[in-house]
Formats: C-alpha cells, structure tokens, sequence
C-alpha cells in the first residue's frame, strides 16, 4: 500500500507543478504551493518510515513492459531523506518565496523537481528510472534558470543540462549492458541474469560516470560549482542536499543490487576518486569568496566522503566480509542523510544573508550575528556538523568510516591494503580542510565587523526560514546525539544489500555506538555532550565563585593600534592564504605575483594570485575547443557549389559500386 | 508484326544499338565546343530511339514506341533546339571549361565503363544476354552522364551531361523487357529535362547551375562568421 | 499518364468497392488542387485548403478500421497504415498552420493573391503525390509519386522569388532530380531482378508480389539495386552527403513547407526506401544493408550535429537537426533487430511530429522577429512567453528529454546496440551530445535572457503546434498497443 | 561502581589541577637551561589567580561567541583529557570515546578558539586563526595516521585497550611504534603552540599563531583559554605516556596502594616529558611559519612508514 500512496503524491505534486503556472502572478500561491508541497512531501517521508516493502506496475511507459515500480528498505531510506529534505525545503520556501522576483519561473517546476526525485527511488525498470531521472533534471534545470536574464544563470543552465543529458545517456548504456539482448528492461530480470566480468566492470564504469557526474564527482564535478548557487536558495538547497543523494541511490542501485556479485579491485577506482573529489573538493571551497559557491564545492567533499563509504563497503563485500561492509555502507548512508540535514541548513543561512544583505561575496559581509542571532545559531551549529566536530551527526558518520578503515588491514589484497590507509588520510586532511574552510566561511561572514553597508540594512529572516532551519539545526543535533537510532534505522537497508548488518545499537548502555562485536571500540555521543556541558558549568560557577564577574564593555586593543576601521579586518583570501601557499602548487597550479613600487613611491603594493580549475583547463577546454574546430572545419560544406555537392554524389556512388564489387 | 527475327540477330542489332550509345557518351566528354556538344546529344537521343524502336519491335511491345517517339521527337529535336537558342540568346561564350582535363576524364570515362562492366555483367547471369549487355552499357552510360555533370563547368554541357544520364536509364528501363510503367517514367523524365530547361532560361543561369547571381549570394550565404 | 492511370484505378476502385478511404486520400486533394487553382482571394482558399486535408484525413483515419485489399496499384499495410494516417494528420495541421501564416505573409507583402493560388494549389498535389507515394503498391508508381512530390516542393521553395531562395530551390532541383535518376535506376535493377521468378507481367512490380517471392530473386543484383536506391532516396532523406540541398530548402521556402519537408517529405524518400530493405531482409542471401545503412547514419549524424554550431538562421539551424534526426533513424534501421527497427519507426512519427510542431513555432517567432537570425532574437519567454515555453518544450522533445517520445526511441536504440556494439553507441551518444551542445548554446539565449530585437505582436496559431506537442507526449508516456502491434510486425517485416 | 566513578572523578581533578604545575615545571627547567632563575613552578597558579580578580574588557565589537568560547575551549579540552587514562585504566567512562574521538574533541575546541579569534574583527586574531587551521589541517592527517599505525599494533582504538596491547608480552619491540612516538612528538608540539613551530612567549607578530588568537581576552576568559592551553599539553603528555610507556598504569578496580602507585608512576612520566619538551624547547630555534608544513610532513611520513612497516612485518 506504499507505493500507491507514494505515487499518488507524486501525481499529486505534479498536477501542483501544473496548476502553478497559472496561478504564480497571486500573491498567495507562493505560499500555497510550497505549504502543499511541504505537506505532500511529510506524507511521503511518514509513508515510507511506516510502509512496508511493496510494489506496482501500471500499463504505461514502455509498451511491452509497462511502468514498474517497487519500495525496498533501500529505496525507503532514500525516500525518507528526499521527502525530508523536501518538506524542509518548502517550509523555508514559504518565507523564502516572498522575495522570488519571478515565481512564474520557480514555482511550477518546485513541486515537479521534487516529485521526479522520488520517482527515481521508486521505479523499478530502466524506462522508468531513467525517465523520473531526467524529469529531476529537467525540473532543475528550469529552476537554475530562474533567474534567466543574468548571463552566468544561462552558462549554468548550459553546462548543467548538457552534463545530466550526459549521466543520463551513460546511465542508459549502463542500463544496455545490464538488460540483455532481448531486452529485459525490469530490475527484476537484470538482477536475474548474470555478465561476464568484462561487462560488469564495464557497467560499474558507466554507473561511476553516470551518478558521479550527477553526484559531483571529481572532475564530472564542473556543473555543480555553477548551476547549484545560481538557483533560488531553497532549491539549491535541494540540488546540493538531495539531488546528489539520488545520484547517490543510483550508484548504490546498480552497483550493488543489480550487477551481483563484485570483484575486488572495483573497489579502487571508486575509492580514488572518493578521495580525490573530498580532498579537492574542500579546497576549492576553501579557495572560494561566493557563499553558494562555497558550499556547492564543500558538497562535492561529501559526495566524495560518502563514495569512500561505498568504496570500502565493495571491498569488504568483494572478500565476503559483510560484518565490515555493514559498517562501510552504513557509514555511507548515515553520511549522505547527514549532509543533507547541514548542507540544507548552511543553504537556508545562505538564502537568509542573501535576502536581508542582497550580497552573496563574503568578502562584504561580516557582523551579522548581532542582527541575525537566531540564523547565526543554527549556521553555527551546522558549521560545526559539517565540519564532523563531536557530539554532532557530522563526526558520529566520519567516526563509522574511520572505524571501516581500520577495518582495512584484514583485506587480503594488497592494493587495498595499501590505498585504504592513504584514501584514510585524504579523508582526514579533507576533514581537517573542512574545518579550516567552515571557520572562514562562518567567521568571515557571520563574525566580525560588518565589511559593507550592506549589512547595516540586515534584518533577522521571517520565521518559516527560521522554522526551517531551527528544526534542521535539531535534527543535526539528535542525530549527533543519538546515532543509534539512525543506524538501526539504515541496518534493513544494509542487510539487504550486503547481507550483513551492525549489531543493534538500541540496546547498548547509554545509547552508545558499538560497530563490532569483536572489537570493543565504542563512541558515545551522548555522555560526550553530557560531560561537556558538565565541564562548561562547572568552569563558569568555578570562575564565578572564584574570580570577580565585572565585565568593561571597551574599544578594540587591536594590539595597539585601536579605531582600525573594517579594512584592516581580515580578508577571506587573506585567511586562505596559508592553505593556499601549501597546497595550492599542487591543487591550482596556484603562484602569486607580487607587484612592489619603487622606493619613494606612495602607491600600494599589489599582490596577484592565479588558480588554475585544471578540471576546466585539462578536460572541458580542450573538448569544447577540438569540437569548435571540427565544427570550423565542416562549416565549409555549406558553401560549395552544386557540382561539388554533385561529385559528392558521384563519388559517394562510385564508391560504394567499387566496394561492392570487391565484396562479392 | 515483327517478332520472326532470328534471336542472334535481334541480340546483335541491340548490342550494337547500345554500344553506340556508349560511344556518343564518350564523344560528348571529348566536345570542346558548345554547338557539336549539343549535335552529338541530338545523336545520342537519336540512336536511343532507334534501339527503343528496335526493343519495340523485337519484343512487339507496341507502347514502346512511344518512348521512342517521345526520344526522337522530344530528345533529338525540340530540347538540341532550345539548347542553340540559349545558347545564342544567354550569349554564352562557344567554348567549354572542364575542371579536369579532357583526357583525364577520358580515362575515368573508360575506367567507369570497365567498372560498370565489372558490377554488373557477374550479377545477371540469371537474366538474358540483350538486357544484360543493355543494363550494363546502360550503367556506364549513366555514370559517364553524371562524370559529364561533375567536371563540366557549364549549365548547357550539364543539361547534356543529365539527358545523358537519363538516356542511359531509358535505355536500361527499355532493355528489361517487358517492364511495366516505362512510357510514364519516360513521360516524367521529360517533364524534368524540360523543367531544367525552362529553368536555366527562366533564372539566366549562364555559366554554371550554382550561379545565379553571385553577389547576392554572398549575402545570404553569409554563415562564415 | 500516370495520374490518369491512378485516377481510372482510383475510380474503378470507387465503382466496386463503394467509398473506398484509399481512392478517397488520393482524389480529395486532386479535386482540391483543381478548385485551388481556379478559387480567387485569401479568406476561402485558405479554408477550403484546411477542409481539404481534414477530409483527406479523416478518410485516412477510417483506414485504421477497415483495411481495404491490396489492389494492383494501391495497398495499404501496418507499416504505410501508421504513415499515411501521420502523413494526412501533420498535413491537416500545417495547412491549419500556413492559414495563419500566409495571412501574414500576405499582409506584409511577401506573397501576392496569385502567388497564394499556386501555392494551395501545389499544396494539394504535394499532398497527393505524398499519399500517392505511401499508399503505392507498385514501385514504380512509388518512384513517380516521389518524384511529383520533389517538383512540387521544389517550386514552392523558390516560391519567394528571392535570389536565395531561387537558388535553394534550383539546388534542391538538381541534386533531388539526379538522385531520383538513381533510385530509377535501381528500381529497375530490382525489376529485372524479380523478372525471372515473377515473369513479364503487370505484377512483375507490384510490391505485394514481389515481397511475397522476394526469397527467389537473384541477391547480388538486388545488393546492386540497393545501393541505387540508397543513393536515391538517400538523396531524398537528406543523408550526408547527399544532403546539400536539404538546409538551404529549410531555410529559404515559407515555413509550413519548412514543416512538409521535415515533416513528411523525408519520412516519404525513408518509407521508400524501407519497402526495398523489406525486400533485402526477405532474400536470406542478400548481402545485410545493414553496414551500408550504420555508415551513412553515423556519417549524417555526426556531420549534421558539427554543423550545427556555425548555424545563425534558426530554420537552417532545424534543418541540420533534421538531417541529424534523419541519421539516427537511418542508423536504428540499420542496426536492424526487433528493438532497434521499432526504434526506428518510433523515431520516424515522433521526429516528424516535434520537428514540424518546432516549424510552426520557428514560423511565429521569425515572423514576430522579422528576421530568421538568432542573433537578433532574445528573451522570448518574457516578451512571446508561449513561443518562448514551446520552443524550449519542443528543443526538449527533440533533444530526446523525458516526458517526451522521442526518449523511448532513442532509450530503445541506445540500449539495444550497446549490447551489441559498444563502439557505434558510444559514436551515437557522442554525436547526441554534440548536437545537443549546439542547440543548448544557440537556443538559450533566443529563449531566455534579456530581450532582444523587434517584438511585433503575431497571432499565433497554437493549436496545431500544442496538438503536435500533445502526441509527442502521450508517445512518451504511453504508445497505443495497435500501433506498438503494426510496429512490432513491421519490425520483423525489416529483419 | 561508587569506587569507579570515585576513579573517573579523581582522574578529572587530578588532570585539572596539575595541568598548570606541568606548564609551570616546565617554564623552570628551560629557565634554569638558559642559566635563569625564573619563575617558581606555582607561577602559573598564580597566573590564574590574578587574571581571575581583575575584570573582563570586553570588545564592543565582540558577540555572544566571544563570551561563550573561553567556557567551550576549557571544556573541550578538559573532556579530552579525561578520555585519556593517566594512573588507572579502564576508567568508568573511557568508553564513551575512544583516541579518533579525542582528537576531534580537540578539534572542537580549536574550531571554538579560531572562530572567537575572528569574532572581533582585527587583524592579528585573523593571522592566528588562519596560521591555527592551516598548522592543524596538517597536524590532524598527520595524526590520524599515526593512530592507523597504533591500531594496527592493538586491534583497537580504545585507549585503555591500546595500553593493554602494548603491555602485552607477545608484542615485542616494535619499529613502527618508535616512527609513531616521534611522529606523536611532533604533532603533540605543533598542536600545543611549541617551539619551533610557535612560541608561547612571543607577541612578535610576525611569529605568534596561538597567542594572536587570544589577543583580546582579558581577565576570566584568558585564565580559562591558559587553563586549557595547560590541559592540552598533559593531555597530550600523558597521552603519549600511555600509548608508548604504559607501565604502571593501575588496572581497574584496584586497591588505593595500587592506584597511588600508577600515579607516583605518572608524575614521574610528567616529569619527564616536561623535561625533556624544555631540553628541545632550548636547543632549536623557532622556524618560520611555512616551513611548519614540512615539519609536519615528517610525522605524516612517519605514520605512512610505520604503516607500511607494519604491513610487511605482519607478512614476514
């Protein structure tokens, strides 16, 4: 009975998507549309929390197939996180929306977005993934388009759809393979038949450029930076927190249900280029002074943390190990859940400062806790989730991966003996990086004085946003406080596609995290907060009780040099720099010039930095420039005259004539 | 009538009708001069009726006859006839550019001929020797029309380079006997060689199919940028 | 002759078999072109031009019913059923179409009352020799009925007097004739290949017959043929390359005919050349045309998408997709097998109905521009907000994005070959990406952005293009299970 | 159960009140190295004292978190410490986070201090948090390593259980474990703000990393952000302590002569580890800020071999 419900929301946002367009000019339809879409997407995440596995075909789609649809744990899970991101997303829209110049342009495709995700999750034969997967992106594209007249909308826009049209024709070969040749479109049947191995790593290939490109991996990554900041907030909120998520699900689909049986060494590729995308994902956000831009990047760290997950877990799956691979894949899934939560909040903190500020380059912003605590709180918060610092869901999922690979060792192929401790350490410098870039962001944005007028005009956002972003913050913190729960939750998902799970965490002592049985290392998240708190209090009433608590409000020391006006704040390129200067050689192509005067002359130095997106300038450049060239080159056949079009003809005849001949 | 003619014979008369035709292809490749071009085609369309009638009457396929009237009448005198006039009227000059020298495409013209020799006599065993010798010749004719098309930078040479062509494919059509539909597919032929005809005055085509104003061409061609 | 021997066939038919659909799509545009011809002013032409093609339509509907028997000179099967039926329908809505446009035309001079005559009048028999051309059960009779449809289109291409548009029509003319002297040619090898198992008869071309015997006749000249006809009606297609004359048509006719000829004209040369494959694939010892096919597709669509990029007049910029489309489906049948001859024939109705719905809406848009380049277009979906939205609805459909037909055909193909040849996929989706690229980069600044160039006001005609749109739709959601049964056969038919 | 909690209880204390004694051990013996009297051990308390009765003054550009940092730091940290077992193992908590955890604590703590430090909008608070996160994006891989290389030695993350291991007779001497000490060594310098990669004396801009953080606290806040500086270096001390040179520690549940004797064993590892942080302190020469990264790329060398080492001796 799930997925009648589920695909019933789904029609149900649909016809919203479709009653949008006319209604959009009122002024009450934003509200409307987004308060509805935010109920329908409850009703789908309480559905699929509740439901049980189920499944459907309706006579649509492909004709002698029809369209089937089918809910495992796995696809629950997944459901769960979309719908929930969703309903956070609509909740913070209904706020949000009322400074939507043109909702005409946002508003029909919101709820279709939204619906084409969870059709992805349902759908259980190739037609059908595929067409709710270009619905997705078809939806978002529109939404990156809204605001259509500026110009780096329409490169995004561009590149964006060209990408997903990309992924979605890897995936459909993928989907080829996998359906033998009479066709057996059905989940069903491919996972039935057996490949070769040759094909299956072929697939697995095609299902890593497929949903890695969608998910932002490394170097398919180069749509994301773009498209994600330049939709509406909420959505890119939706884009980063949940549309990876499905790439994601897609991945986990084919790799690990459908394909069967794994070998080992798939294991590396997918491990390297988890490390890869985390590494140089944080970096360039630790690069970046456009707040979405920034956040875009630090999304493809995660992907690539969660693809390190995935990565361990076929390693140990290769080897027969589902105790270990349980943990990877939980690892996984708890990370992709927990991202969505933070990177959904650090979006609405975006759209928040975006909208009361008008100024997306935190180079211009600063101060903004004293006019924005409550937005500042629950930033903070996530900032610090992100940045995987204990008690908070961030570190409670790193701390599972960190415990898969210590697993490691007890592989029996060298390779991943080796790559498994070296991916260990991309793992922990992105950590690290991630910190570093969250205090920036956060520090330079949010703290400080203000660095342009604009922010004297700030004021704090209405409360659906902070609804929003309040409720996520929570969660963030239960999640990090009560990781048991969430790992329970995700062990059915797990136990069906490893066939392992994690011992039951809801029994343990004082709600404690245990991964195995045999080795008794455990996190608890709970008495770790507890004791902080503790500690905190008893340092306060110490220091009160001991010391005097007079406070003198006074101006700046600054060292000496008070009155010091903004200008000689810190600059976020300037907190960059250091990290720069070590690993920008390598990451960039990074060197900077330095530009003295004269002696005696008064003008200011001048300092130039060069970055270099070797993704853009060794992949997509030389692509676009070989195709423009080719293009140059035919570009000559449409000014030849008709006898040549004519000795086109004659050759092509007497060609095929002499062929002929020589055939027979 | 007809019809008593001994087999040999017939398949001779035809043999050489055809081979003849083929001849005159290659003697319109070698024309220089604008005038003898459009007296050889008036030939060509000549002995092309003369084998149509010769099909005709060996097969006593009396609507043949129209085919080869509509040659004769059509081919060999009305359209050689408008020729000279555009040819006097546009004022085109006497003489005939070729893109590739005169025996060049002498040469190719014979290799042609080899080729089609070559496609075609190996894949007719099953059919018999006067249609196999006509499909054949027939399918050199056309490719040495179409090589008159491609090297001749002319439109009145190209018109002759096309009825050519399309006599070679009457010639074929007529040389499969008993083939149904012939004197509406000659009929429709026609009205297409008249169609070029009537075009080349109509627009003033002078030197070559791809002209017909080259400046104004220009404008609208103007993709380069 | 040959009309007349149609029309006595045509009327003879009427006498025995009462009103017999088939006859009735042959003669209801003859009559109408007569009426055409002689019918002055603007406002009744029009309509009866839109009367017309309702009737030939709604005759060709009852053809889906009740399916007369294959005559001497007319049948009608399940694979020309689907095409005439497609054939009369795009023909109804584009006459719906020019009715508006032409008024524009007239209004700003474009066209003058006697101009419009001919051109309803060369409409109707376009449409003839189009339906003509489907429902022929001779060859031969097939390769005249293509070649009226060429003369036709030909003059209405150059039916704007313009330099250009002269010499597109005389390119078009010349190529169109050469490549139909081919397609002869090989008709006829296909004859003297049939004479010896069929006989010297009337039958001796009726395709019926000679499908029926086809496993007897001699396969190396049939292979010979074949590539005759390819060469032909490839011509015809718009295969690269022996596609020359296929843009500058596009781009220089009025646009309804923009429309017929993507629209129709292409799929009628493709029809034809179909029924010869049929017959390959019913001689188990012809060589397959498969290769010959994959090559020439691949070739077309590639070549098409690279030209794409350089394009600046929006309806060229069509026409290239349209030899692009033209590539695929040429590239499906050839790869041959049940799943990709069904993608193939897919890919035919869908591409027909997308492309000539994006015609009409390019039509609006170039006459609420008054240009056809697209430098001077911009921001259409603020200042023509419908143009602008079916535009992109139709770039989507025609790029194959979901919900719209052409995704399944082209999901069916892709994943179908790649099974069996990963290399020509990969060159597949590598040419779809290319082409898309180009759309992409050229077509989101017409349609979004600031806008740009004149804005007139233009009384679009959006039903046809939203009823073309409506179908492309339900095809990619849900096919209709007569239609997927006539494919599937066909399909087989096709080897 | 009372006398567990008894342990854990003490521990905490125990850490929290020798904390500056170290600081301060320390401070007089490099004193004495350069020929100096100097301060009595006890000055730091002294310290703490004074900064404590004078008031705070408070930037007014300064928000909430400026004020609650100080309090977050100290906690952190304190939490941290007492994770680790100093004189008894097996503490009632100890399970409640195991090495990676207390390293992340300390993460936190930084993150708190580096975030307060740009709070007030100057620049020397934007130098020090910058140069702090840049030192600590390397320090923390670094460190992960090396607790890889542990692992792999113990089977296990857990402290108390690491301790174990090391006791354990089958585990002979091991190379790995040496490239790990000096690798923690490393890191547990850079990490407490040490020469040579930052001096805790210095308020040479130009230099100082730490201490430009701390620029504008004053009075309760500085007392808490020194205390917990004091707390990082014996967490990191004993730390080290109990994974390299575990003897002595006192096993759970045993008696009070036991428990005395684990702690006399940990005062006299204190002792030193102080000591010998104030030899180094003396003889090397405070490098320049972007040479740290080097340094630094030792310990993570360090992990990396002591991993590979382990992997072939484990395949001997």
């Amino acid at each position: 009975m799930t997925v009648p419900v589920v695909l019933g929301c789904c029609a149900g946002l649909l016809l919203l998507a479709v009653a949008a367009g006319p209604v959009a000019r009122s002024r009450h339809a934003s509200p409307l549309i987004y308060g509805s879409t935010g109920a329908i997407c409850l009703l789908v995440c309480i559905a699929a929390l509740t439901g049980g596995d189920d499944a459907l075909v309706l006579p649509v789609g492909l004709p002698w197939l029809g369209a089937h649809f089918r809910l495992d744990r796995l696809g629950a899970v997944f459901l769960a996180l979309i719908d929930l991101g969703g309903t956070g997303a609509s909740l913070y829209a209904i706020g949000y929306g009322r400074h939507e110049p043109a909702p005409r342009r946002v508003l029909p495709f919101f709820p279709a977005f939204i619906a084409g995700m969870n059709l992805v999750v349902v759908a259980d034969d190739a037609y059908t993934f595929l067409f709710a997967w270009e619905l997705m992106s078809l939806a978002s594209w529109a939404l990156v388009m809204a605001d259509h007249r500026s110009a780096d909308s329409q490169r995004a826009g561009i590149v964006y759809l060209l990408m997903a049209t990309f992924s979605a024709l890897t995936l459909l070969l993928a989907f080829g393979l996998l359906a033998a040749p009479q066709g057996g479109y059905a989940f069903a049947d491919m996972r039935a038949g057996a490949l070769p191995p040759g094909r299956a790593a072929l697939v697995l290939t095609l299902a890593l450029i497929g949903a890695g490109s969608k998910a932002g991996l490394m170097p398919l990554h180069a749509w994301l930076p773009l498209a994600h900041p330049a939709a509406p907030s909420h959505v890119s909120a939706l884009m980063s927190g949940v549309m990876t998520k499905v790439a994601i699900y897609a991945f986990i689909r084919i790799v690990f249900d459908l394909l069967g049986p794994t070998t080992w060494w798939w294991a590396v590729p997918v491990l390297t280029a988890g490390g890869t995308a985390a590494t140089l994902g944080v970096l360039h956000a630790l690069m970046e002074r456009d707040l979405k831009r920034l956040l875009a990047y630090s999304t493809i760290e995660n992907v690539g943390i969660v693809f390190i997950g995935l990565g361990l877990a076929l390693a140990f799956r290769a080897n027969a190990m589902p105790a270990a691979a349980a943990l990877a894949l939980t690892a996984a899934l708890f990370h992709a859940f927990n991202h969505m939560l933070f990177k959904s909040v650090l979006f609405f903190g975006a759209g928040s400062v975006l909208v009361a500020t008008g100024e997306r380059n935190i180079e211009r912003l600063g101060g903004l806790t004293r006019v924005m605590p409550v937005s500042a709180a629950c930033v903070l918060i996530a900032c610090m989730a992100i940045s995987a610092l204990p008690p908070l869901n961030g570190f409670a999922s790193e701390w599972l991966t960190f415990q898969t690979i210590l697993v490691s060792p007890a592989l029996p192929q060298w390779g991943l003996r080796l790559l498994v401790p070296a991916v260990g350490t991309l793992l922990a410098l992105a950590a690290a990086l991630a910190a570093a870039c969250f205090v920036r962001a956060y520090g330079i944005a949010w703290l400080g004085r203000p660095r342009s007028a604009c922010v004297e005009r700030a004021r704090e956002t209405d409360r659906f946003s902070l609804a929003a972003m309040a409720g996520f913050a929570a969660l963030c913190v239960l999640a990090g406080l009560f990781p048991g729960l969430v790992i329970d939750a995700l062990s059915p998902a797990v136990q069906l596609l490893v066939g392992g799970r994690l011992p039951s965490e809801s029994g343990l002592p004082w709600l404690s995290i245990e991964p195995s049985a045999d080795r008794n290392t455990s996190y608890n998240a709970l008495m770790v907060f507890v004791f902080i708190v503790g500690a905190a209090t008893t340092g306060w009433v110490a220091v009160h009780r001991l010391g005097t608590s007079a406070v003198r409000r006074a101006q700046l020391w600054d060292c000496g040099y008070p009155g010091l006006g903004p200008a000689s704040e810190y600059s976020a390129a300037g907190y960059a720099q250091p990290i720069r200067r070590v690993f920008g050689p390598l990451a960039f192509r990074s060197s900077e010039t330095v530009m003295m005067p004269p002696p005696g002359d008064l003008s200011p130095a001048r300092i130039r930095k060069h970055l270099h997106d070797q993704a853009w300038e060794l992949l997509y450049l030389p692509l676009c420039d070989a195709v423009l060239a080719l293009a140059e080159l035919f570009n000559r056949f449409q000014f030849l005259t008709i006898r040549r079009y004519l000795s086109f003809v004659f050759l092509a005849l007497v060609g095929l004539l002499l062929a002929l001949t020589l055939w027979q | 009538m007809g019809a008593a003619v001994p087999h040999d014979f017939a398949f001779d008369i035809a043999h050489m009708l055809a081979g003849a035709l083929v001849l005159l292809s290659l003697m319109m490749l070698y024309q220089d001069r604008l005038y003898a071009l459009i007296n050889v085609l008036a030939l060509h369309a000549l002995v092309l009726a003369l084998s149509v009638a010769w099909q005709a009457w060996v097969h006593d396929a009396p609507h043949l006859y129209i085919t080869a009237g509509i040659a004769l009448g059509f081919k060999a005198v009305i359209i050689p006839m408008a020729l000279r006039r555009m040819v006097f009227r546009l004022r085109v000059h006497r003489e005939i550019e070729t893109v590739v020298g005169t025996g060049l495409t002498m040469l190719a013209a014979i290799a042609l001929i080899a080729l089609s020799l070559q496609v075609m006599l190996p894949v007719t065993e099953g059919v018999d020797p006067v249609s196999r010798e006509d499909i054949a010749l027939a399918l050199s004719v056309v490719l040495i029309g179409l090589l008159m098309m491609v090297t001749r930078q002319n439109a009145v040479s190209q018109v002759a380079g096309f009825m050519s062509l399309e006599n070679g494919i009457v010639l074929a059509a007529t040389g499969a006997q008993g083939m149904p539909l012939v004197v509406e597919i000659s009929v429709a032929f026609s009205v297409l060689i008249a169609f070029i005809v009537i075009g080349i005055f109509l627009f003033r085509i002078r030197e070559r199919f791809d002209t017909v104003d080259v400046e104004a061409l220009d404008a609208f061609r103007g993709e380069r940028g | 002759m040959t009309g007349f021997g149609i029309t006595g066939a045509a009327i003879a038919s009427l006498a025995t078999g009462g009103l017999d659909p088939v006859a009735a799509v042959l003669l209801v545009p003859l009559g109408a072109s007569v009426l055409l011809a002689v019918l002055p002013g603007y406002l009744w032409p029009s309509r009866l031009n839109v009367l017309a093609c309702l009737v030939a339509l709604l005759c060709a509907l009852l053809l889906l019913w009740h399916r007369p028997p294959a005559g001497d000179y007319l049948m009608i099967d399940d694979l020309n059923v689907v095409f005439i039926v497609l054939n009369t329908f795009v023909g109804f809505t584009t006459a719906a179409f020019s009715a508006s446009y032409i008024g524009h035309e007239l209004q700003t001079g474009r066209l003058t009352l006697g101009l419009l005559r001919f051109y309803h009048a060369m409409y109707q028999i376009m449409m003839f020799g189009m339906n003509l051309a489907l429902v022929a059960n001779n060859i031969g009779l097939m390769w005249v009925a293509v070649e009226l449809s060429t003369l036709t289109t030909v003059v209405m291409v150059g039916i704007y007097r313009t330099p250009a548009a002269i010499e597109a029509a005389w390119k078009y003319f010349i190529l169109g004739s050469v490549g139909i002297a081919l397609a002869l040619f090989g008709t006829i090898l296909v004859y003297l290949a049939a004479r010896p198992v069929v006989g010297e008869s009337a039958g001796s071309m009726v395709w019926t017959v000679l499908i029926s015997r086809a496993a007897g006749f001699d396969p190396e000249l049939l292979n010979v043929a074949f590539v005759f006809l390819l060469l032909g009606y490839g011509t015809k297609v718009g295969l690269a390359p022996l596609h020359a004359w296929l843009p500058d048509a596009h781009a220089e006719g009025p646009t309804p005919i923009s429309a017929v000829l993507s629209g129709l004209l292409l799929n009628v040369a493709l029809y034809a050349l179909l029924r010869f494959k049929m017959l390959l694939a019913a001689n188990p010892a012809a060589l397959a045309p498969g290769p010959l096919m994959i090559t020439l597709g691949l070739l077309s669509l590639i070549f098409a998408a690279l030209m794409l990029y350089r394009r600046h007049d929006i309806k060229r910029l069509f026409a290239y997709s349209s030899i692009e489309h033209m590539g695929i489906i040429v590239f499906a049948f050839g790869m041959a097998g049940p799943l990709g001859n069904f993608a193939g024939l897919l890919q035919m109705t869908m591409h027909s109905l997308t492309k000539s719905a994006i015609f009409f809406t390019v039509g609006h848009i170039t006459q609420a521009k008054g240009t056809q380049e697209m430098s001077d277009m911009g921001g259409l979906t603020e200042t023509h907000p419908v143009l602008g939205w079916t535009l992109a609805a139709g770039i989507a459909a025609i790029a194959g994005l979901p919900p719209f037909g052409v995704f399944t055909s082209e999901f069916l193909l892709l994943s179908s070959t790649f099974d069996r040849q990963p290399l020509l996929a990969a060159a597949v989706v590598a040419g779809l990406l290319i082409a898309f690229g180009a759309l992409l980069m050229l077509l989101t600044p017409v349609a979004f952005g600031a806008p740009r160039g004149r804005n007139a006001h233009v009384h679009a005609s959006t039903l046809p293009i939203f009823a073309h749109l409506a179908l492309v739709l339900t095809g990619g959601i849900f096919l209709p299970p007569a239609l997927v049964a006539w494919f599937q056969h066909v399909a087989v038919l096709l080897g | 159960m009372i006398q567990a909690l008894a342990e854990q209880g003490t521990q905490m204390m125990v850490v929290l009140v020798l904390a500056p004694l170290l600081t301060g051990y320390v401070r007089c013996v490099k004193a004495r190295l350069q020929r100096r009297r100097g301060p009595s051990v006890l000055q730091p308390y002294r310290d703490l004292q004074r900064l404590l009765n004078k008031e705070v003054v408070l930037p007014e550009t300064s928000s909430w978190l400026f004020r609650a940092a100080p309090y977050g730091v100290f906690s952190a940290t304190w939490v941290a410490a007492a994770l680790v077992p100093t004189f008894a193992t097996n503490l009632l908590f100890s399970w409640s986070g195991d090495l990676i955890a207390i390293i992340a604590l300390l993460g936190t703590g930084r993150f708190i201090q580096a975030l307060a430090a740009l709070d007030v909008g100057t620049s020397f608070g934007g130098i020090g948090s910058s140069r702090e996160v840049m030192i600590a994006s390397l320090a923390e891989p670094a460190l992960i390593m090396l607790v890889f290389t542990i692992a792999l030695i113990a089977g296990t993350t857990q402290l108390s259980d690491i301790a174990a291991a090391v006791l354990s007779p089958t585990l002979g001497l091991r190379v790995s474990l040496a490239l790990a000490l000096i690798g923690f060594v490393i890191v547990a310098i850079a990490e407490n703000a040490r020469i040579p990669v930052d001096n805790p004396a210095t308020h040479l801009e130009l230099t100082m990393v730490h201490e430009a953080m701390v620029l504008e606290y004053s009075g309760r806040y500085l007392a808490m952000i020194d205390l917990a500086a004091a707390l990082k270096l014996l967490m990191y001390a004993s730390l080290i302590a109990c994974v390299f040179c575990p003897w002595g520690l006192a096993p759970p549940g045993s008696t009070l002569a036991r428990t005395g004797l684990g702690m006399a064993a940990w005062a006299g590892k204190m002792a030193v580890a102080g000591t010998a942080l104030a030899l180094f302190e003396t003889i090397v020469a405070k490098m320049r800020v972007f040479r740290v990264p080097d340094f630094l790329g030792i310990a993570l060398m360090l992990g990396l071999l002591g991993t590979l080492l382990l992997f072939v001796s484990r395949s001997l």
